[in-house]
């Protein structure tokens, strides 16, 4: 079976499991949407390994295949197959996708034991992990806008997944639109490439695109930049990012699924699969490069001082979305994609183990009032922390090589570029701080209430949920995950889950090692030898040293942490008084829901306002009764006018002859 | 100098010598006790023969009696409409108060005697004739109007008709002298001629003799602002002979106005054109906003008369013989449009203490629907939407104006309609989207619930000699707006009589 | 001669229609309405139209004005109050009487009709003379003749119709 | 066969006036339902690459007035009578599923009114065309005036029909004077004819095309309705009966829009040149005018109304970019349109019957009891936001694109109507269907699962949706081809390939 | 004497009577008014008639006669109706149809 074959399988049993979910939900048994669903996604992963393996069969620069079912939208000069493209890093996008899905599924089957929507979730899920391989192997534009899409009424619908929540479907909603915007960069960018090169395929647009532009050159920049827009929607960069947060009303999989795992990777994807046009618009790259700078400083400040556990987490995310942006932008393809796949295990894995500490919360998610889970729940402690090693780099970890590898790059790549290469050190120093902040505030210490039952009893605390964002009591109803919480540390699938990753985030950095091996590199190099920027090769050397000082800040970091919150205490309330207006910076994410509030959001409504209470009933309705008063008022004169005397009739017939004969007089005149 | 009898082609006079020979027949049967009953018998027979006398003459051409009269296709077609009315106004008539106290013989007498007058009319082409004919038309309809002696609004309308009308008449009058003396002849085409000379094209003595015939025919044709009477005399006048005069009066008034303006004017087309097409918009104006918000639906039927009569002004403005051909058209569907409301306005007189008042339709749409349909069938049509023969009507109207160079006419004729839709379809809401069933009025307020209140017949929607002429006139307002061909073929005739 | 028989007739003429428009009671008016009626007849003498103006003294002066005398004299012949319910009518109606003569005067005076400006043409002494309208009437004018008959009896029958008594339910 | 289309609809609601009223429903059913056969008989049957007419009926009608009775199908009409035939099957199924009062009459004019807008759709005569145009309204006149709910804070429903009738009467009397006016002009004397395709053949001097073309476009921009030629529309929606409102604007709106295509573009090819900017302003002030109503409403019929005077700019302004993809888009979205605001209205009739209330605020929390309406509701609401995936998109995809390539600036004003669909779209789903329920439900009516009468009208609506989803091709290349003859006809075979260099 | 006297003569009698009408309010004399509007006609119909030196003229004043004879009659017929049904005879207060 050729390499294509495969891949449509890959996006094939996802949908089957969807559809097969949806339709059954009333007479599947639950359990049975779960297997369902996992193995949906599990197959799917299968395929995408055969895809692997027949690309690998094939001779390197033959690496690339398209094929199409059929003529998706073609006319008046259009010609829009529903076609995939299959190469090196769609497959790569594939494995990482499919096989961090299956993992995520199977933590779900568990997770949601007790949840009334099991069902739609698993049909959901499914769904979402569909929709992002048909962005991953579109093989053209209008379908990766289309899988785009998808991508994100996926998320929407998981996000207020408990849609009685008013905080989630309000998030949903935020998430949702976000996500349109950035569609809307795409189909722009779409119809620029169309304008310029009259096609949407893959394969016709990277051949034609060097032909047809000159470096630089505004229209070129302008197709980037809007791509941009839809990569910065998607990975949650500045200042689209806002959706981000506020997504973690969802159930923690979806956490980890969505906005760790897979999506939030999308742009990074985006940027890789597109790079032949960032190449001809270095200008465009750099912006990208920047705001992915920006984003990761920021989101690292922002994670510094986040009460709310996932929030943090996904407050990492961005940052680290960050690294991984710079990466492409810069050049550092495979370094980018291989921080992608490490990430990817790494913070899927911290998700998971954040999500048992919260289960055993009763769902307070509030760190403050966490303590002591250290010797509560042993093994989501390990996971916590190897998550967490991997995360803040600490050597060995997957996190430590792939990081540093893109910092290595920029720094081989000289220039300005070496900015990305300090800061970017910085940025791991605050990585290491608020990951390890996170740790200790909750693995040590005095076990919370919480934890003394699960210690004493082995029972998770049977508790009414609520919403801790508004204090309103969960309905159950939509199965808000019932009174029962499910933590990994009793229950089989998750642990499978969480251990599978928690391997994968210690050794997956084993496979890309300076000097010893560079199977992603490799693997990836067909798609991008073509690049300029594909020359620059950091000296091994230089590699080893960037490793070196990335270990070291690492463990400073750590250092850090574990001096604010387990030596000292008491500073942290010092610095935050010392450093009052930093920290309620920090504390209000920099108020960028505040701006987006007071540039779109009022206005829109303001105007809405005005359309509806001044310009319909003024002026639109003033049009139609305006002349309708008119009319009638005519009518009145004429009804006053016959008075019912005969003589004023005689007396306006006759006044019509004067009228009518003077006429005729200054007519012969 | 010796008598020499003029010629007489009988065969082209024979119409009128049948209807003048009825109205002597008819007003024995008045004297004549044991024939009291038959005149209305007496009167369709009469109308059927003249019809089919007219229609024998058909396609004929001939000037009558040196001239005084000429029977053409166009006078034929308009005679045909004037008796098709006659005909519904006797059906109607049956049981019609007005009729049986003024005496069944004398009012159908004075019907055919209004009928022979527009008959003469529509052959006029002499002012002799054309005067004594004009006025044959009017004195009997006044007499008519006033007819339900026992109503102060009839007598009042009659009042108001004949102290207007002579007026119209003595204005007419006086323009027809002004014309003789500019050409000194009498006859259409001797005045055609005489002021054709050279000089006297835009002369003032022939120009204020055209502005007050113009005048004369404009009243009886009720164009603004000469259209006062219309409505107050449609409102007091008993219900048939309101139907009867509402078109019959236009029909045969449009006719001599096309033949005076069209034969005998045509040398001065240049100077009353743009005159004519003036009032012809101010009467679509005016019409259409005096109807608005009438409760009598006798009263909003004359304004509409007013603008309907705008329109069809439109055709003769143009003098063209499409535009004629439309206007003849325009009659024709007209009085099917009118006679079916009418019909319906009738019946809901006898039947309901409303009158004619728009309470009287309530809901009529639930309770009668074979009275709710003609109705509203006939709204419909005098609003000129589609499918019906009013539709038809219009379109040919804007076809004859657009190629006359006057589409701001047609303009106007098109805003009209829109201003016209308020009021009809008002009606049509009052019967369909009402519940009826409203009690009768306390107080004497409305038309004839007053003391001197006529007869309640609480089942007269039923009686054929009403239903049968509401309905055939929606059937045929229908199916000549779905195949209007023969009807357009017979205007072109008619049309093609003049040019 | 011509001209004194003309000013005359013209003022008897003009005076009658103004007193029918001016007096008070209809009965006078009738009377001056009579006035009128015999000047006219004069003026149309002058304009030899002998038959005309016959009839115009037998018709009206006979027939007619005795109509009005019975009915006046019937219904009773009350002054009109001075009140003017209808507002502007007092103002507006002379104003386009004036109007109206001034147009009229105009196309008359203003008409480049030339035999305006003539007394017309000589005519033979039949000019006018019964058996010349006769031979008209029967000839030329046969329809009108034959109609205008007709027409009153039609009218006749009206009179009758609206003034007997037998308008049922009437007070009478 | 175009024939039997045209006059099945009719000849079944006069034939069921003579049946007890309780069958009258059913039969008209049936005889939308053999409408449908016919419509999808007459598609099987059309030839995608013939150019010009299939189909054609041609006979005198009235010689006297040059008015002909010619019929024709061709790329841009098929699919808008397959799409009429489907959605009153929709709507009079749903009207038979529940007691009518009159259903006679009812019924009667469901079907006349099928019969005159498939006429319109038909007509290749310009009077024909005007003729059926005018006439879809009497039938929707009673609709709404008998059938309608009068509101105690507004005007009764004849009121507010009222208003609609002569509202859009305005224009399409206006357009018979441009009609007539136009086949005068060209005749120049000659006989008269209004058959469209002889007066396409050398249209009439620019300076007549002017007025004439305002005429025409007066009554398609107020049909639609478009912006500020839109006040009729708020009372009139909240006054008409929804299973009727469902079929009036998912049909009638297009015919506007189509109005410009068979007839303005190639009749009046200058003016349309001349005009394209001012009515493109019109249609993105409808977009944005139309779309920032819709998400300040909370009477869900309005934004519906709203909504697709927002869809209704999108289309006009794909017209307009006198462009082959425009106009294909256009089509294709008059189509999803149609396929997309009945189901929602006759949902939104649904959730009135749970909710015992049409206000957002009165809404809410109803997925829980009612899985499947809220799937079916969630597909056609993702439709009407043209989600990526949905035909919509791909209309909306065309459209734009067409209009990106014609009149870059438009198209970045224009997208923005598209962020504002996705938020005016969801926010009726969520208010609906998510969220606590209002406590104002809480007055007996339980919100209940999809009935199986409702499910019977919606889920074949959706299964619509979602196969044009999946193979909008479909639309696409059996219009393409008259679509290009209409572009043409304005200005020219266009620059020979779309791409620049 | 030459016609244009005549005839400016019998427009000041038109004149004279239609003023009459509209100030004048019983019916009897407004039907006389009326009478002399009538008139008026004859007499320009008569000198026209001299004027252009053929009779036709006159014949139209003899049947105009005539005609308004009739007129006279109907309308006192309907005067004398009136008075029957005892409503004042004075045309302002028949004004009971209006608006």
């Amino acid at each position: 079976m050729s390499a294509t074959a495969w891949a449509w399988l890959v996006l094939l049993f996802p949908l089957l499991g969807s559809i097969t979910i949806g339709l059954g939900f009333r007479v599947l048994p639950e359990r049975a949407a779960g297997a369902i669903g996992t193995a949906a996604i599990a197959l799917s992963f299968a395929c995408g390994i055969a895809t692997l393996l027949t690309l690998l069969g094939e001779d390197p620069e033959a690496r690339h295949h398209a094929s199409s079912l059929w003529d998706y939208a073609s006319a008046a000069g259009l010609d829009i197959k529903l076609g995939i493209f299959v190469d090196p890093l769609s497959v790569f996008m594939v494995l990482v996708v499919t096989g961090v899905s299956t993992l995520i599924h199977l933590y779900s089957f568990g997770y949601m034991g007790s949840d009334r929507g099991y069902r739609r979730f698993f049909s959901y899920l499914n769904f979402f992990v569909f929709s992002m391989l048909l962005l991953v192997l579109a093989g053209n534009f209008v379908l990766l806008t289309v899988g785009w899409a998808f991508v994100g009424f996926a998320s929407y619908a998981l996000i207020s997944f408990w849609y009685r929540r008013t905080t989630a479907t309000g998030a949903g909603m935020k998430a949702f639109v976000i996500n349109v915007v950035g569609d809307i960069g795409l189909v722009l960018a779409a119809f620029l490439i169309f304008r310029e090169l009259g096609t949407f395929d893959y394969e016709a647009v990277f051949t034609k695109a060097p032909e047809v532009f000159a470096v630089n050159e505004w229209t070129i920049t302008a197709i980037c930049l809007l791509l941009l827009l839809g990569a910065f929607a998607k990975s949650a960069q500045l200042p689209l990012h806002t959706w981000l947060p506020d997504a973690m009303e969802g159930p923690t999989p979806v956490s980890a699924l969505i906005h760790a795992a897979t999506m939030v990777t999308a742009g990074v994807y985006l940027i890789a699969r597109t790079h032949v046009l960032f190449d001809l618009a270095p200008t465009a790259a750099d912006v990208a490069a920047f705001i992915g700078l920006a984003t990761l400083l920021v989101a690292g400040t922002i994670a510094l001082v986040m009460t709310d556990l996932k929030r943090a987490i996904a407050y990492s995310t961005m940052s680290q979305i960050g690294y991984m942006v710079v990466g492409v932008s810069i050049g550092a393809f495979s370094a980018g994609m291989f921080h992608l796949m490490t990430h990817a295990f790494f913070k899927a894995l911290l998700f998971m183990a954040a999500g048992s500490i919260i289960a055993a919360m009763a769902n307070r998610q509030d760190i403050d009032e966490m303590s002591g889970f250290g010797r509560a729940m042993r093994f989501t402690s390990a996971m916590l922390l190897i998550g967490g090693l991997a995360l803040a780099a600490f050597p060995g970890t997957s996190g430590f090589f792939s990081k540093d590898e893109i910092l290595a790059y920029a720094e081989a790549r000289g220039g300005m570029y070496v900015i990305f290469t300090v800061l970017g050190y910085v940025g791991a120093l605050l990585t290491a701080i608020y990951t390890f902040r996170l740790v200790f505030r909750i693995l040590p210490g005095v076990p919370c209430k919480e934890a003394q039952e699960l210690i004493e009893t082995g029972h998770v605390v049977h508790a009414e949920p609520e919403n801790p964002a508004t204090g309103e009591v969960e309905d159950t109803d939509v199965g808000f995950p019932g009174s029962e919480h499910h933590i990994a540390d009793q229950n089989g699938p998750m642990k499978v889950a969480m251990g599978v990753l928690g391997f994968l985030a210690l050794v997956g950095g084993l496979v890309q090692i300076p000097g010893v091996d560079d199977a992603i590199g490799a693997f990836l190099e067909p798609v991008f030898h073509d690049s300029p920027l594909a020359e620059v090769h950091p000296t091994v050397g230089a590699e080893w040293a960037g490793l070196g000082i990335g270990g070291a800040i690492s463990i400073l970091g750590i250092f850090i942490a574990y001096f604010f919150y387990v030596a000292q205490p008491a500073t942290p309330a010092i610095l935050i008084q010392r450093l009052r207006p930093i920290y309620t910076l920090f504390v209000n994410k920099w108020y960028f829901d505040e701006l987006i509030d007071f540039l779109v959001v009022r206005p829109a409504l303001a105007i809405g306002r005005f359309a509806n209470r001044t310009f319909e009933r003024f002026v639109v309705d003033g049009l139609v009764n305006g002349t309708a008063e008119t009319v009638r008022g005519a009518g009145g004169i004429v009804r006053l006018v016959q008075s019912g005397f005969v003589r004023s009739y005689a007396l306006l017939l006759i006044a019509g002859f004067a009228g009518l004969a003077l006429y005729f007089l200054l007519a012969s005149s | 100098m010796n008598f020499v009898a003029p010629d007489i082609d009988y065969a082209g006079l024979s119409p009128v010598i049948a209807l003048t020979a009825s109205v002597c027949i008819v007003l024995m049967s008045a004297v004549i006790g044991p024939l009291r009953r038959t005149a209305p018998g007496l009167t369709l027979v009469a109308l059927a023969t003249t019809a089919g006398l007219l229609i024998w003459q058909w396609g004929e051409p001939t000037d009558l009696v040196s001239g005084a009269l000429r029977i053409d296709d166009l006078a034929i077609a308009i005679s045909l409409v004037v008796l098709l009315m006659a005909g519904a106004c006797v059906s109607l008539s049956i049981r019609e108060p007005a009729a049986e106290q003024v005496g069944s013989g004398e009012y159908h007498a004075l019907l055919l005697g209004s009928v022979l007058g527009m008959v003469l009319l529509a052959q006029a082409q002499n002012l002799v004739s054309f005067f004594v004919a004009i006025e044959t038309l009017s004195i009997p309809l006044y007499i008519l109007c006033a007819g339900n002696l026992r109503r102060e609004k009839s007598l009042e309308s009659g009042l108001k008709y004949l102290i207007v009308g002579s007026l119209g008449s003595a204005t007419l009058l006086y323009g027809m002298a002004f014309l003789y003396g500019g050409s000194g002849s009498t006859d259409f085409a001797g005045i055609a001629t005489g002021i054709g000379k050279e000089g006297l094209v835009g002369d003032p003595l022939v120009l204020v003799g055209i502005a007050l015939v113009a005048v004369g025919l404009a009243f009886k044709t009720s164009i603004a602002p000469f259209h006062q009477w219309t409505p107050d005399v449609y409102e007091g006048a008993p219900t048939p002979v309101t139907a009867f005069m509402a078109v019959a009066t236009k029909a045969a008034a449009f006719a001599v106005f096309v033949r005076f303006f069209e034969v005998a004017l045509l040398p001065q087309v240049d100077e009353w054109q743009p005159a004519l097409a003036v009032l012809a918009a101010a009467s679509i104006v005016i019409g259409n906003v005096g109807a608005l918000g009438q409760d009598s639906l006798k009263r909003m039927l004359g304004y509409s008369g007013v603008a309907q009569a705008g329109y069809i002004l439109g055709g003769l403005v143009v003098a063209s013989e499409a535009g004629v051909s439309a206007l003849v058209f325009y009659l024709a569907g007209y009085a099917t449009m009118n006679l079916a409301a009418f019909a319906v306005v009738v019946a809901r007189e006898r039947e309901t203490p409303f009158g004619d008042d728009i309470r009287a339709v309530r809901g009529l749409g639930q309770e009668r629907p074979l009275l709710a349909w003609p109705l509203t069938i006939s709204m419909l049509a005098l609003a000129g939407l589609p499918a019906t023969v009013g539709f038809i009507g219009k379109l040919y109207l804007i076809e004859a104006l657009v190629a006359g160079d006057y589409t701001w006419l047609a303009v106007f004729i098109a805003v009209g309609t829109m201003i016209s839709l308020a009021y009809y379809l008002r009606v049509v809401a009052a019967m369909w989207m009402r519940p009826g069933g409203e009690a009768a009025p306390a107080a004497p307020a409305i038309a004839g619930a007053s003391p001197e209140a006529d007869p309640v017949d609480p089942d007269a929607g039923r009686r054929p000699y009403l239903a049968i002429p509401a309905l055939l006139a929606a059937a045929a307002t229908v199916f000549f707006g779905i195949l209007p061909q023969p009807l357009v073929e017979f205007a072109e005739k008619a049309g093609a009589a003049l040019f | 001669m011509e001209e004194v028989l003309f000013f005359a007739a013209a003022i008897g003429a003009l005076g009658g229609a103004i007193g029918v428009v001016a007096m008070r009671n209809p009965f006078y008016s009738v009377l001056a309405l009579i006035v009128h009626l015999f000047s006219l007849a004069v003026l149309f003498l002058l304009l030899s139209s002998a038959f005309l103006a016959a009839a115009q003294v037998v018709v009206y002066a006979g027939a007619v004005m005795v109509l009005y005398v019975f009915v006046v004299a019937y219904v009773g012949g009350d002054h009109e109050s001075a009140w003017e319910p209808i507002p502007g009518q007092r103002f507006l109606a002379p104003l386009l009487g004036i109007a109206l003569f001034v147009e009229l005067a105009i196309a008359v005076l203003g008409s480049s009709l030339l035999a305006l400006g003539t007394d017309g043409p000589d005519v033979g002494p039949g000019f006018g003379d019964p058996a010349a309208i006769g031979y008209l009437l029967l000839e030329r004018f046969l329809v009108a003749f034959e109609a205008s008959s007709i027409l009153l009896l039609l009218a006749a029958v009206g009179a009758v119709v609206l003034a007997s008594r037998r308008a049922p339910g009437g007070p009478a | 066969m175009t024939n039997s289309l045209l006059w099945t609809p009719l000849a079944f609601g006069l034939i069921g006036l003579l049946l007890p009223a309780r069958l009258t429903g059913w039969w008209a059913t049936l005889g939308t339902a053999v409408t449908v056969v016919l419509a999808v008989v007459l598609l099987a049957g059309f030839d995608s690459g013939a150019a010009g007419l299939q189909d054609t009926v041609e006979a005198e009608w009235i010689p006297g007035l040059g008015v002909d009775y010619s019929l024709g199908v061709d790329g841009l009409n098929v699919f808008l009578l397959l799409l009429t035939a489907v959605l009153w099957l929709g709507g009079t199924a749903f009207a038979a599923f529940r007691e009518q009062e009159r259903p006679h009459l009812f019924f009667l004019m469901m079907l006349l009114g099928e019969t005159a807008t498939l006429g319109a759709f038909l007509a290749q005569d310009l009077l024909l065309f005007v003729l059926f145009f005018d006439l879809m309204l009497v039938p929707f006149y009673f609709l709404f005036g008998a059938w309608g709910t009068d509101r105690p804070d507004g005007p009764t429903a004849s009121a507010a029909t009222l208003k609609m009738i002569v509202y859009t009467l305005v224009g399409s009397l206006l357009m018979l004077v441009a009609a007539i006016a136009t086949a005068i002009i060209a005749a120049d004397g000659g006989t008269i004819t209004f058959s469209i395709a002889e007066l396409a053949q050398d249209p009439i001097g620019e300076g007549s095309q002017r007025w004439i073309f305002w005429f025409f476009a007066a009554a398609f921009l107020v049909k639609m309705p478009a912006f500020l030629l839109h006040g009729w529309m708020p009372d009139a929606y909240r006054a008409a009966p929804l299973p009727v409102l469902a079929i009036f604007s998912g049909v009638l709106a297009k015919v506007g829009a189509y109005g410009f295509l068979r007839v303005v573009l190639p009749v009046f090819p200058d003016a349309t040149v001349e005009f394209q900017e001012v009515v493109l302003v019109i249609a993105l002030a409808s977009i944005l005018y139309g779309s920032v109503m819709a998400f300040t409403q909370t009477n869900v019929r309005l934004i519906a109304g709203y909504s697709s005077i927002a869809q209704l700019g999108f289309i006009t302004a794909g017209i307009f970019a006198l462009r082959a993809d425009g106009a294909d888009g256009a089509i294709l979205q008059m189509v999803n349109h149609g396929l997309v605001v009945a189901p929602l209205l006759i949902i939104v009739a649904v959730l009135a019957e749970r909710s015992g209330s049409e206000d957002l605020r009165e809404m809410g929390g109803m997925a829980t009891r009612a899985p499947v309406l809220a799937a079916l509701f969630l597909i056609v609401t993702l439709a009407t936001l043209a989600m990526p995936g949905s035909a919509n998109f791909i209309g909306e995809f065309y459209i734009l694109n067409g209009l990106f390539q014609a009149k870059i600036v438009f198209a970045f004003v224009a997208i923005v109507g598209v962020a504002m669909s996705a938020y005016y779209a969801l926010r009726l789903y969520q208010r609906t269907m998510h969220n606590r329920p209002a406590p104002q439900q809480n007055k007996g009516i339980v919100s209940r699962e999809l009935g199986w009468r409702d499910g019977i009208v919606l889920v074949p609506l959706v299964a619509c949706i979602l196969g044009l989803a999946l193979y909008p091709q479909l639309v696409l290349k059996r219009t393409d081809r008259s679509v290009q003859e209409r572009i043409e006809a304005v200005h020219g075979p266009p620059p020979g390939d779309l791409v620049k260099r | 004497m030459s016609i244009e006297w005549y005839i400016v003569l019998s427009s000041l009698l038109f004149a004279t009577g239609a003023i009459g009408i509209l100030i004048r309010r019983s019916p009897v004399v407004i039907l006389l008014c009326l009478e002399l509007m009538l008139n008026a006609g004859n007499l320009a119909l008569i000198a026209f008639s001299r004027m252009v030196g053929n009779q036709e003229g006159q014949v139209f004043a003899l049947i105009v006669m005539v005609v308004a004879a009739c007129e006279v009659v109907v309308g006192l017929g309907l005067i004398v109706a009136i008075f029957r049904r005892k409503l004042p005879l004075d045309v302002d207060e028949l004004t009971e149809l209006r608006g």
